[in-house]
């Protein structure tokens, strides 16, 4: 195989297709996929829902593969969810320590930074440095929750609902719902605040 | 396996650089790599503790020299030899050299997953719980000790737990078992807790009291404490 | 630090590869990037432990992809421009940018060791022990645990010892204290302590009843068990 | 600095040697010391003395460091040395997983094999694996005893002597004493049988 993982992927991919074991317009869709319909506006739409839903909220938190697939989300690597709740007295983060797990179908494929070898090392041994590089710096009397995804279970942040967003509809509120905010490496912010993610 | 894959806790492994406006893929070769791992999965010749395991077998320096989609390439290219679905040969040249039925004599020579089957393959996903009526060793609220397992094999049971005592904060119900079926030994269905550990546990004085890591694990890694 | 240096019990690092009839260095790079050291460590500027935690500090991914000369010669250089004898520009450059004397004041102008000197220096060594009258805390045959520290620091306790339960084995006397001396913190003298672990204390059950694994540990790195 | 470490550890010398800091001679010096006049011959005359007179093996197994301070070595990378005795019920394995320590001036610079990843990540966890890598297998009844030269204690393995070499001069002796089995990774045999060292 050629070094270069360009040359080797082509290579790995011609020869399947030459063998008659992969349709190259079945690897085409896997891609636009996750490229134009599963990302974190999916996981923003739950997040919006159990802001202005207590009772969806509720759902949520108990059985959160069952609250999201009232939205129509689900399967590949977010088959078992679990949702997390951030208050003022308790943030969460999630890592998968072992490899990269993430909740696909809610965030969509993970960023550089959640599959990096920085990551998955200090997020369990050091979260709080972790989030101040990330621009969160957490009151020493907030409790830190880490979440290794070390099973089939796949976690998401409920962030906490910014103040003066009450009147906002769902729909807005889910355009300020982040990704990063999901995985619990930042907060939502109004607009004007600006946070990447 | 105690591979460097299992780094929970390390330190030295740089700072952490989130990237603004990321694109899902950096490159085409990613988006292709990802994709040909899914699309050759749905074989169903192997499964995902399967997978993981192959790409943990990576020696340790290849495995922190190569990027996330280089390990999945290099993973995937071990599984399609060892599952006869290419030849050595075969992957060198990046060509065909004889009829993949003369490799493997049950080899399919039709594609698993088709275009058009792609959303609902993505849709059904691959459930990893399984019904079951054995009842939970453990209880919400208990104290277990992970077990200091140090196999050679898959596990997922990672070294900063092993030894140390925990609370079970939930019940997660009962999944295949990645122990033995990363190596096609059966997919033994064990329950699965959330175990929540102290900080001050897991590293010592001096961390923060009340931070604490919540970890999946399987009954066979705990013993109640 | 809990680096990759700190790699006792992993797996996947590869077969073990003893070479007949090895040459004591492969190239003439690696005799001189040893030399190099010995000779800059002249100075005193800085000791065993700070230079050992330099190369620590190489992460992980380099550490594990550069031989172990290479990982001399990358602590050397970051000792020197750390301590003043190069700079940046010089280390880039190969050459002298400005006099020595520009970049600290106190710099020397003449080599710390001299051809002449050499047979002295190997065989003066560099002792480690300190003479002292503090009482050894631990006794031979003794059951302590090792603590379970994670500094971000210099630390000689391996991650596999830490919370495990060992007999000491022998009481070596009192040396210089690294995870001091590493950061010039000072040499903080302490008892050192062979410490005998089983096997199955430190892996667990099916390991071989009666192996055992002896670690010098600092006397700060025990509480008695 | 250039990729090319030999390039580098050129212009790191040239650099030193410009600034007056270092002295090429004590260089060659150095390295001579090491190609030609210290190495596991040095050991191998200790281990040997050890073999024929028993006072001197119990005074090297009670304090190793004066007692091959007798036969003038010590100093650098050896100023405080402990004897380990292998016997037919145990058999010692020394090992540095923190980097790679090793009793210099008995055996001189370690091999690559000791400095290795794989012997210093596995000697500790699965020794019998690496002395069957090394040719060695030892019978369950024998007990493994790894040393980690964690501080800055050297250690030195005294091997077994081989059966039928009561008669032989100490220098007979010696020169069948290999480095390996100083390190405990190999055993003393007759020339007949061949190990390497």
């Amino acid at each position: 195989m050629p070094s270069d993982p360009a040359l080797r992927a082509q290579a790995l991919e011609s020869l399947l297709v030459e063998k008659g074991l992969v349709d190259p317009e079945a690897l085409d869709a896997l891609v636009d996929a996750y490229e134009h319909r599963i990302g974190p506006h999916n996981g923003a739409r739950v997040v919006a829902r159990a802001w202005k839903d207590p009772a969806y909220k509720t759902r949520l938190l108990a059985d959160a593969t069952a609250a999201i697939a009232e939205l129509g989300f689900g399967g590949l690597q977010g088959e078992h969810m679990v949702a997390v709740e951030n208050t003022p007295t308790v943030h969460n983060l999630v890592v998968c320590t072992l490899c990269s797990c993430y909740p696909y179908p809610l965030l969509g494929l993970p960023p550089v930074w959640y599959k990096s070898e920085a990551y998955r090392s200090r997020a369990v041994i050091d979260p709080r440095g972790v989030l101040r590089e990330f621009g969160l710096e957490l009151p020493a009397e907030t409790q830190v929750r880490v979440w290794d995804s070390t099973a089939e279970l796949r976690y998401l942040v409920l962030p906490e609902q910014p103040e003066g967003t009450r009147d906002l509809s769902e729909e807005q509120l889910a355009a300020l719902v982040t990704r990063d905010a999901m995985v619990g490496a930042g907060r939502v912010s109004l607009p004007s605040a600006g946070e990447g993610g | 396996m105690n591979g460097v894959h299992d780094m929970g806790g390390m330190h030295g492994m740089g700072p952490i650089q989130p990237e603004p406006h990321e694109p899902v893929f950096h490159h085409r070769w990613e988006a292709r790599a990802f994709a040909l791992v899914r699309a050759m999965g749905a074989f169903g010749r192997w499964n995902i503790d399967a997978s993981r395991h192959q790409r943990e077998l990576i020696p340790g320096p290849e495995y922190l020299r190569m990027t996330y989609y280089e390990r999945w390439l290099a993973g995937l290219a071990a599984l399609l030899l060892r599952h006869g679905f290419v030849s050595r040969e075969e992957l060198a040249a990046g060509k065909s050299v004889m009829a993949c039925e003369a490799l493997a004599p049950q080899m399919p020579a039709t594609p698993a997953l088709r275009a058009a089957d792609v959303p609902a393959f993505i849709a059904r996903g691959s459930p990893a719980a399984r019904a079951s009526n054995a009842p939970a060793r453990f209880e919400q609220g208990q104290r277990v000790r992970a077990r200091n397992l140090n196999p050679v094999g898959h596990t997922r049971l990672p070294r900063y737990v092993r030894g140390k005592c925990g609370i079970i904060d939930r019940v997660h119900g009962v999944f295949v078992f990645p122990d033995t079926n990363a190596h096609f030994q059966g997919e033994c269905p064990q329950h699965v807790y959330s175990v929540l550990f102290e900080a001050q546990e897991l590293w010592g004085e001096g961390f923060a009291s009340g931070d604490a890591v919540y970890v999946d694990l399987w009954e066979s890694y705990l013993d109640a404490a």
